[in-house]
């Protein structure tokens, strides 16, 4: 979609030459074609990205110089368009009154005599800025144009890749936190992380903390449970301790032992099978 | 390859080459299932393996791509790999650009970060497809998971955790400085 | 492709089947002199241009992959992609593919790109309309946006950029390759 075909409005070539009238009303501008079926209509209108775009699109349809633009009308016409898409049930942001009230106001000043300036310089025209945000807004688009005219990936190409062969070192690949943080994004959008792990609000630090848990149980022999428990890091602490060595147990990965009644309890490795993987030197 | 050949279906060129396509554009492996989603329901499965095997074929005779046919729980799946005699030419060349990891990769080094310990077949399950092997040789080598020991649960399987070059590489502390899951999560979380 | 033809020299099939699985190797787009550089300083740059050409007929008769050419930096790289005529198998294989670009997240992402370091307040004013947030969300999930930190204004909005992936994606060599914003305007003869 270029900016140019936008701004001619999807159905522009059925409605100009349509008889205009609106509830009832001839009207000297008809912003639409009553030949338009509803729901088109209102998926047409619904299009419009803001009262800037509305806006830009009364100008170029007319073909109105951006510069000289005829407040009165234009307004009139926003105004029109706006009753409509509030016909329609249009759910109507609060920028697209905004700007209308902004719009009367310019109209209102324009009637006026310019404000004498202190300096020698013109009297400010009171469309400059309206004028100055049409433009950048109208750069925006055809930025966005033209972004959208570039071959991106994944949809005009697609990468292809083999593996390495096996033989082949790994190339040390650069860390990237960004790309890591935006990976885990994606798998939560996806939902897929949810639904496999049934992950909890479950703190980072009882993750850590398995992690650092089976560290300690690198020998394979079992350690006193009491040695896992750091008094220093307090009662919650202790909480994220515990609820990792449970975490730890119930997924078998460590077991429990004691010798006697009431006696010590020790932590172990469940046996260690042949490590596919090496350890981090 | 050819061991199913009866009376081999002939594959169109097209389908041929379609299956070659969606195994160069996926980074994992990818099973006769899979491949029939893409291609479609209206090709038959013995069309998709005929395919393959025309494409197995093809790469027998190429000098630095072999196709590889792989089980991962007990179900074939196919990759396009470089043989071992393209190595040397790697590791001769200088591309200029720095490597970088895979979305694949990416994404299980990011399931092994947040929910380690973690197994091979909990990674599979949250990235709905097969690890690729090479990937976590690729992240191992690199410093970045390990082991941390076996699960006793049937098949024993490997729990993978990070390590502290990891920790150094990416220039954080601790885990613990790894943005949570629920801010991760966030619907309204604009903070990139 | 073939401009250089004048009495092409022959590529033995082993170069052009390791040019083929070298730019396969290597996802990023390649040149000319990184190809060299692998192949061997034995082998004529001119032989490996005749291999590329022999893979550029293979490729165009390919139904969904091709041989590309680009500039990166004045320098011609290749790269081999598969078309957009792969698009709907791959969705079909996963739903969860990038949706298509909305208007609304052209447009903010066009802002980013031309005037970063920019607020989501500054993005709201040029469009005149609130950013929606999931497009904030959906732009860094896809790696084109980032932020850049905090301007030290009140209220400390977040500043936010383009990455490298951006770049990447859209095969823009450089953030200087962007059209001049201020030309972009609707009619040429003004000058504001």
């Amino acid at each position: 979609m270029s900016s140019e075909t936008r701004h001619t409005g999807p159905s522009s070539s059925r409605w100009e030459d349509a008889t205009p009238r609106v509830s009832g009303e001839p009207m000297e501008q008809l912003p639409l074609d009553l030949y338009i079926p509803v729901d088109a209509l209102a998926i047409w209108l619904e299009q419009f990205e803001g009262p800037l775009d509305l806006l830009l699109y009364l100008i170029r349809k007319h073909n109105i110089d951006i510069l000289e633009i005829p407040v009165a009308r234009v307004t009139e016409q926003y105004l029109e368009y706006l009753e409509l898409m509030k016909s329609m049930a249009i759910e109507l942001a609060a920028e697209y009154l905004l700007m209308a009230a902004w719009l009367t106001e310019i109209k209102s000043r324009m009637l006026l005599p310019p404000e004498p300036r202190d300096d020698e310089e013109e009297p400010l025209d009171p469309r400059a800025e309206l004028v100055e945000r049409l433009l950048e807004y109208e750069r925006t688009t055809r930025a966005a144009g033209w972004l959208d005219e570039q071959p991106r990936r994944d949809r005009d190409w697609f990468a292809l890749e083999i593996d390495p062969p096996p033989s082949l070192p790994a190339p040390p690949v650069p860390a990237d936190l960004d790309g890591l943080i935006g990976a885990m994004k994606r798998l939560l959008r996806e939902g897929s992380v949810k639904q496999a792990h049934h992950v909890r609000a479950e703190p980072l630090s009882v993750r850590q903390r398995m992690t650092s848990i089976l560290d300690g149980l690198q020998s394979g022999r079992p350690r006193p449970l009491a040695d896992f428990f750091r008094p220093e890091e307090g009662r919650m602490g202790i909480a994220v301790c515990t609820v990792a060595i449970l975490e730890l147990s119930r997924t078998r990965a460590i077991d429990w032992e004691q010798d006697e009644p009431y006696g010590p309890v020790s932590l172990y490795r469940v046996e260690v099978g042949p490590v596919e993987l090496e350890e981090d030197a | 390859m050819s061991h199913r050949r009866h009376s081999p279906p002939e594959p169109p060129e097209g389908l041929v080459e379609l299956v070659e396509a969606l195994l160069l554009a996926h980074p994992d492996p990818v099973s006769l299932e899979a491949l029939g989603g893409m291609v479609g329901q209206e090709t038959a499965p013995a069309l998709i393996e005929a395919a393959l095997d025309r494409l197995a074929d093809r790469y027998e005779a190429h000098r630095f791509i072999q196709l590889n046919r792989l089980t991962r729980e007990g179900v074939p799946h196919w990759r396009l790999v470089a043989s071992a005699s393209l190595a040397p030419y790697l590791k001769a060349g200088d591309p200029g650009r720095p490597p970088r990891l895979t979305r694949a990769a990416l994404e299980t080094l990011a399931l092994v970060a947040w929910r380690q310990p973690i197994t091979r077949g909990e990674i599979e399950a949250a990235r709905g497809v097969a690890v690729n092997p090479q990937i976590l040789k690729q992240l191992t080598e690199r410093g970045w998971v390990r082991s941390l020991g076996h699960r006793d649960t049937p098949g024993r399987p490997e729990m993978l955790g990070t390590t502290r070059t990891f920790l150094q590489d990416f220039g954080i502390d601790s885990l613990d400085e790894l943005p949570d899951f629920e801010r991760l999560a966030g619907q309204d979380d604009i903070d990139v």
